[in-house]
C-alpha cells in the first residue's frame, strides 16, 4: 500500500496545476465562464499539448494514463482553479470512443484536433439509463436518431457527440452524431461553464455499439470520479479561503478566527475535506475493478454532503462578503454546491448504494 | 388554550383573500412565484393597489395612515399576501422608517415624510452597513461633521438593497468618536441626489443586483434631517432591532415555498415515478413540513403574545434563526428536485424552443444562492445566537 | 387564539408538580424507577386523589377533562420528575374503556381503585396494527386469545389488559382479560418505569368491539401525545441542568458556559426546545379532530429528533460526570432517547407523515 | 498510489484470522458479539491465548517480547481480531505503560515490570483524570510530597477503568505547584493494595461497572517508583496523548458493528418486511457505510505515513472525531432497529421463555448509552476539536 503518486502523474499534476495557475487567474475564469462559449476555446490545444487528454485513456488505446488516479489529478488541479474547460464531456466521451475501438477519434480528441460530448440525460431520466426514451431507428445500413437530450456538458463545445439511444430491440445503444446536425441550444451554468440541450429530429447517426448501456455507466462513473476529485481540489481552495478570512476579518476588536463556535465549524469541515479526499481516493482505485459501482456511488454521495456543507458554510462564515459575484469563494461555493447535481446526486448515488448493498 | 382563529380574524382572512383575488394581476403573481426580478415599475404599483385599501403601511397607526392592525392581523395579511404570490411590500420606507418617525420624529418630519412614503413618491433605502461594520453595526466609520446647520458626511455604506430605485437613505453616522462605540451615532434622513453620494451596484453570487454600495464625499446635509437626538441614534438602532420581528420568520412565506415544492415533486419525474413517490425525497419535503408546522406554532405564540405586549428579543432572534434555516431547506430542496436542470441560468433555461426547466422552477438555483443571505443580512444567525447566549446565561 | 391555560387546567398542573417535586425527588425516582415493580405502587391512589386520572377522560365520559391540553399537561409534569408512574398504559386503555362505554371500568380506574394497560405491539408488529398476528377465537358466546404481546407499558402493574388481536373475519378487535390469566414477564426499562411482555395461550376474554382498529389508533394517538408532552418537560429540566453545569463547571480557569462553541450548541437545543413545544401544542390541538393523525405523527416525529439531540447534547457536554448513573441528568437523557422508541419512532412517524401528506 | 495489500501483508492477514479460527471460543465471541460484560477471567485468559503466540504487545519492540509489526500490521491485526469478534486487548500494561517504561523506564524497572504484564501478573490501571480535571488535564491537584525516600500521596483520581481488577495503578501526581501548570507533574508507578488507596465504583450511564475513582489518603510509595525526570510528568503524558493513535479511529471495531447492523436488520421484519428493504431505514445504514469507508482510507493514509513516520497530531484528533461519530451512529442505528425492544434492560429482555430481543442485539440499547462515553473519556471531541483548531489557525 503506497500513498504517493508516480513521478509521472506528479509531473502531469505540476505541470497542469502551473499552466492553470498561469492562465486562469480566477478574475479571468470568472469572465469566461458565464459568456458564450463559456470558456476559453484558444487553450484547448495547450492543454492537449501539455498532455492532460491523453492522461485519462490507457496506453493500449492511445494513451498514456488512464487509470482512476490519472483522471483525479487532472480533475483536481481543474477544480482547484474552476476551469470552465468542457473536459468532462471529453473524458466521457473519449473513453467510449477507445472502448469501442475508434482509434482515429482517440488520437484526435488526445491531439486536440477534436471534441466530443456525451449526451446521455433526458428530462425524465436524469439519474438513470432506464428510462431514456430517445430513440434509434435503423433503416438499411442507416440510423437516425429522434428525441431530446439535456444537460449536454461540453455539447456547446463539441464537433461530434455520442448520443444514448433505445435501438428497436430495446437496448441502450451508443451512437456518433455531427453535432451540428443536431438543434443545439447552448447556455452558461449559474456555476460556469457550459451545456447544451440537444435536439434530435431524425438526426443521421453512426452506431458505435447497439448495446452499449454498461459501457455507457463505465464512462459515467469515470465522469463522477472527475467531480468527485474536481470537487476535493475546489474544497481545498475554498477552505484556505475561509481560513484567511476568518484570520484577517476583524469583528468586536479582534480577528474573527478567535471565535471558538467558528473554529470549531472550520475544524468540522476540514475534516469532511479529508473524508472527502479519502473516498474519492478510494473510487479512483476502484475505477478499473469489479467495485466501481459501489465505490463510485460512495464517492460521490460522500462529496455531494461535504460539498454543499464546505459551500454553506463558508459563504456563512464569510458573511456578506461571500454573497458577491466579485468575490472568487463564491464562484467555489456555487460549484460544489452544483457538482452534487451533474450525473447524479447524493440521493441518486445513495439508492445505487443501497440497491449494490442489498444484492 | 385555544388554537382557532376568532369569527372576526376569519373573516378578515377572507376579505384579504377576496382583496388579493381581485388586485392582484395573474401576470404579476406568476412574476413572484416564477422567482423572476421584479422591475421598480411592478413594486410601485403593487404598493399603489394595496394603499389604495389602506393596507401598505401595516403597522403605522390609523392616525398616520395605517390600517391600525394588530400582530394576528399583520400575520394573516402577510400569510395571505404570500399564499397569492403578491409581491413583498418593500419595507424601508413602510416597515423601518415611518415607525421610526412615529416614535422620534418631530412633527413636522412626520407631516413632511410619512404621506410621501405612502403615496410612492419617496422611495427609502437603509444605511445602514458598512464593509468593515456588518452585524458589529456598532463599529461604524462613517462621518457627520457638523458645519453651522448642515452636516458632512463622509464614508461608505454597503449591502443597501435597492438602493437604485431609492429617491432618499436614512443613515447611521457617527457625529462622535467619544465614550462608548454606541454613543456618537445619529440618525440622518439623506436626499440621494444630493451632490457628493455615488450609488454602485454589488452583483450577487447568483448574477441578480438587488444590493448596492453608497459612497459619501463631503455631502451636505441639513441638521435638520437628524431624526431624534444627536449621539443617541443608537437608540434608534435598537429600536427597529426589536420592532415588528414576529414577521421575522417568514412563514408565510415558507408555506408558499413548501407548496410550490410539493407541486413540483408531483409533476416532475424519476424512474418513471413522480418524485414525491420516491421515499427519499418525500422524507425531506416531510420533515421540511413538520419544522414549518413547529415554526408557524412558535411564530403564533409570540404573535399572539405581542397582541398584548412585546415579543423578547431571545424568541425574536430564534424565529430568525429557524425560520431562515427552514427556508433555505426548502430552497435546496426546490433546487435538488430539478436536480442537473437546475443549473442554467434562470434566463437561459427558458430561451428557444428547447426550455430546460418549468418555469415555475427554473429559478430555482438562482432563489437558493440568493437566499443564503436570510441567514447572514440583518443581524447573522451567529450574532442571533450571542443574543440568545447572552439571554440564556446573564453575560 | 389564546395560548393560556384554563385555570381548572393551571390548577391540576400547579398541584400535580407540588406533589411530583415532594413524593418523587430524584434521587427516589432513581432508586425505585428500575427494581420491580418498577413503580411507587403506594402512590398512585394519591395521583387518583388529586385527578390526574380524571382529567384524562371527557366528563360525557365520566371524567372531567379528556382534551388534547388535559393529557398534555399531566404528561409535562411527569416528564419534568421522570415520574415512572404506569401512566400511559392507564391513559390509553382509560380512552379505551370509555370510548367503548365501559363506565364501571372507567370510574375505578379514575378513583385508582383498578389499572389497565394496552397491549398492542408484538415482535413483529412493531409499528402499526397491520401485521398483528395474536389471533381471537370465538366460540358460542366466548371468546379466547392466543399469541404473544410485547413492551406493554403498565403490563406489569395492571389488573386488567386491553388486547388488540385479529378476529375470524380479519379485523382488529379490542378484547378485555384479567392480567393474571395470562403468562407476563414484566421488566425495567433501560430508563426506568416497567413493561411486560405477555403470552396468551387460550386465555379467556371479554370483547370490548368486534373492529376497533380505529378506535385504537385513536388511543395510540393520546399515548403518542402524552410522550410528546412528557418529552417537552424532561427536555427543559435536562437544559436547565445543563445550563447550571456549564456555568458551574470551570476547565482552563472559566466556567465552561464562557465558551462561544458550548453557548451556540446550547442555543440550538433551546431553539429545538421551542420547536417541540410548538408542535406538541399543535398536536393537543388536533388530538379530538379530523387533523388527529397527521399532528400527531408530525409531533412525535420532531419529538423525536429534538429529544435525541437534547439528550446526546446534554451528555456530551456534561462530559463524564453526564455518563455517570449518580447524575439525574443521565436518566433525563435516556428518558428521551428511549421516549422516541415508544409507539412508533421518529421514522415511523415520518412515514405516517409521507403517507397522509400524499393521499 | 496502489491501494492493494502487499502479498505479505495478504499473508499475514490469513496467518490471524486463522489463528483465531482455532484459538478464538465459540463462548468467548458469542459474549463480545451480544456487548455483554466480560469478567476478569475471560480477559485474562485471552491475554494469555495470544502472548502463547507471542501476539498480545503489538506495540512493543522484539527485544521487550513484543512481535515488532509495523504499523499496517497492527491495523491488520486489529482488523482481524474485531471481525472476530475477539476481545479487546485491555491497553492499560500493554498500550501504555509498557510503551512508557520502554521509552522513559530505567533498565530496572523494564526487567522487573514488562514481563509481569506479558503473563498476566500484574494487572495496570490508569490514574490520570481527576474530578476537577478530566479534559484539562494539565489542573491535576493529586499531591505526592517527597519524605525521605518516599512519596505521600494524597488526592483522588477518577474515570479509573477496570480499576476493580487491578494491582497497580500508574499515576500522574503533583510533585511541585510552581512554574506552569504542566511543570511539576511527575509519572508514578503504584501498588494499589498499598493502604491509603480505596477503590469505588461508579455506575454509568446504563447500569454497567467499568470504571472507578480512587483515593489516595497518605499512600506512601518509594521514590524508585518515579518514571522518568521528577515535575516532568507531562512530557510522559503528551507522549502518550500521541502514541500509536492510528487506532483511535476504532475502524475495525465500527466495520463489525456494521456488519452486525445489516445482519440485524435483514432478520428484523416491519411491516412484513425485512428492515433491511424500508428505504429510510437502509439510507441510514448505506450513509454510514460510506462514512467508515471514507474513515478508513483516511486510517490507512494515516498509518502507511506512520509506518514511515509519526502521524500528525491534527489526522489523530480527526480520526478520533470521526470515528467516534460513526461508531455512535451505528449503536444508535443499532438500537434503532430493535425499536421498543431495545428498552429492557439486557439480562431481562432474555430472561424467561419469554425473551424480547434477539440475544445479539438485546445490548443495544446499552451499548448505544455506553458508547455515548468514546466522545468523551480520552480527551473529548470538544478538546480534539481545539486541537485543530490550534493547528489551522496557528493561535
Amino acid at each position: 500500500m503506497n500513498f504517493n503518486q508516480t513521478d509521472d502523474r506528479r509531473m502531469i499534476s505540476d505541470s497542469l496545476r502551473r499552466y492553470l495557475a498561469d492562465q486562469y487567474p480566477v478574475e479571468h475564469r470568472i469572465k469566461i465562464a458565464y459568456d458564450a462559449p463559456f470558456h476559453d476555446a484558444k487553450k484547448w490545444g495547450e492543454l492537449a499539448e501539455l498532455g492532460i487528454l491523453g492522461a485519462l485513456v490507457s496506453e493500449d488505446q492511445g494513451g498514456f494514463g488512464g487509470e482512476g488516479f490519472d483522471i483525479a489529478i487532472v480533475f483536481e488541479e481543474f477544480g482547484r482553479t474552476l476551469c470552465p474547460e468542457p473536459m468532462l464531456g471529453n473524458l466521457m466521451g473519449l473513453r467510449l470512443y477507445a472502448a469501442f475501438g475508434q482509434s482515429d477519434k482517440v488520437d484526435a480528441i488526445i491531439a486536440g484536433t477534436a471534441r466530443t460530448a456525451l449526451a446521455v440525460f433526458e428530462a425524465e431520466a436524469f439519474t438513470d439509463t432506464s428510462e431514456i426514451a430517445t430513440s434509434a431507428t435503423q433503416s438499411g445500413e442507416n440510423w437516425t436518431l429522434s428525441g431530446r437530450k439535456s444537460l449536454v456538458y461540453g455539447g456547446h463545445a463539441a464537433d461530434t457527440l455520442l448520443v444514448a439511444a433505445r435501438t428497436p430491440a430495446g437496448k441502450i445503444g451508443l451512437f456518433e452524431i455531427e453535432a451540428k446536425a443536431a438543434d443545439i441550444h447552448s447556455y452558461a451554468m449559474i456555476d460556469g461553464g457550459g451545456a447544451a440541450e440537444v435536439g434530435l429530429d431524425n438526426v443521421s447517426a453512426k452506431c458505435l455499439s447497439g448495446d452499449a448501456g454498461e459501457t455507457i455507466e463505465a464512462a459515467l462513473d469515470a465522469g463522477r470520479l472527475a467531480l468527485c476529485a474536481e470537487a476535493v481540489g475546489a474544497m481545498d481552495v475554498l477552505k484556505e479561503m475561509t481560513k484567511d478570512y476568518l484570520m484577517q476579518r476583524q469583528q468586536f476588536g479582534r480577528p474573527i478566527a478567535t471565535f471558538q463556535a467558528l473554529q470549531h465549524r472550520l475544524v468540522d469541515l476540514s475534516i469532511e475535506i479529508e473524508q472527502a479526499r479519502s473516498i474519492t481516493i478510494h473510487a479512483a482505485g476502484a475505477v478499473d475493478t469489479p467495485g466501481r459501482a459501489l465505490a463510485v456511488a460512495k464517492a460521490k454521495n460522500l462529496i455531494g454532503r461535504a460539498g454543499k456543507l464546505v459551500a454553506e458554510e463558508a459563504v456563512q462564515m464569510h458573511g456578506g462578503i461571500g454573497m458577491t459575484w466579485e468575490y472568487a469563494g463564491s464562484h467555489y461555493a456555487k460549484r460544489l454546491t452544483m457538482i452534487d447535481a451533474q450525473l447524479g446526486d447524493k440521493e441518486d448515488q445513495l439508492r445505487r448504494v443501497m440497491e449494490l448493498m442489498s444484492a | 388554550m385555544d388554537l382557532n382563529f376568532t369569527p372576526e380574524e376569519d373573516a378578515f382572512r377572507a376579505e384579504v383573500r377576496s382583496f388579493l383575488k381581485d388586485n392582484l394581476s395573474e401576470e404579476l403573481a406568476t412574476k413572484v412565484r416564477n422567482g423572476e426580478e421584479l422591475g421598480k415599475a411592478d413594486i410601485e404599483s403593487w404598493h399603489a393597489t394595496l394603499q389604495s385599501r389602506n393596507w401598505l403601511a401595516a403597522t403605522w397607526p390609523v392616525e398616520y395612515g395605517g390600517p391600525g392592525w394588530n400582530a394576528v392581523q399583520r400575520h394573516i395579511f402577510d400569510e395571505e399576501c404570500c399564499l397569492a404570490n403578491a409581491p413583498r411590500i418593500v419595507p424601508f420606507g413602510l416597515g423601518m422608517l415611518g415607525p421610526v418617525l412615529i416614535k422620534f420624529g418631530t412633527e413636522k418630519q412626520k407631516a413632511d415624510i410619512l404621506p410621501r412614503i405612502l403615496d410612492g413618491s419617496d422611495w427609502w433605502c437603509q444605511g445602514y452597513s458598512e464593509p468593515g461594520a456588518g452585524s458589529d453595526l456598532a463599529s461604524l466609520k462613517t462621518r457627520a461633521i457638523r458645519e453651522g446647520d448642515d452636516y458632512i458626511i463622509n464614508g461608505q455604506k454597503t449591502w443597501t438593497t435597492l438602493g437604485q430605485y431609492a429617491d432618499k437613505i436614512f443613515c447611521l453616522v457617527r457625529t462622535s468618536t467619544e465614550g462608548k462605540r454606541q454613543e456618537g451615532i445619529s440618525f440622518v434622513l439623506v436626499d440621494i441626489k444630493t451632490p457628493g453620494i455615488e450609488v454602485r451596484p454589488i452583483k450577487l453570487i447568483e448574477g441578480g443586483y438587488e444590493v448596492n454600495e453608497v459612497f459619501f464625499s463631503d455631502v451636505r446635509v441639513p441638521v435638520s434631517n437628524l431624526v431624534g437626538v444627536e449621539n443617541e441614534g443608537w437608540t434608534i438602532a435598537k429600536f427597529l432591532l426589536t420592532h415588528e420581528r414576529t414577521g421575522i420568520a417568514g412563514v408565510g412565506a415558507s408555506t408558499q415555498a413548501l407548496h410550490e415544492l410539493k407541486a413540483l415533486a408531483r409533476k416532475l419525474k424519476r424512474r418513471g415515478k413522480p418524485l414525491i413517490e420516491d421515499p427519499l425525497f418525500a422524507a425531506r419535503i416531510a420533515e421540511a413540513e413538520i419544522d414549518l408546522e413547529a415554526l408557524r406554532m412558535t411564530n403564533l405564540r409570540v404573535l399572539v403574545d405581542a397582541s398584548g405586549g412585546a415579543a423578547s428579543n431571545t424568541i425574536a432572534s430564534m424565529l430568525k434563526i429557524k425560520g431562515t434555516v427552514i427556508r433555505q431547506n426548502l430552497d435546496d430542496l426546490a433546487r435538488r428536485a430539478l436536480g442537473p436542470a437546475a443549473a442554467p441560468f434562470p434566463m437561459e433555461a427558458l430561451a428557444g424552443n428547447l426550455a430546460v426547466a418549468p418555469p415555475e422552477a427554473a429559478a430555482s438555483a438562482a432563489s437558493y444562492f440568493n437566499n443564503r443571505k436570510l441567514s447572514i443580512f440583518g443581524g447573522s444567525n451567529e450574532i442571533q445566537r450571542n443574543i440568545i447566549a447572552k439571554d440564556i446565561f446573564g453575560a
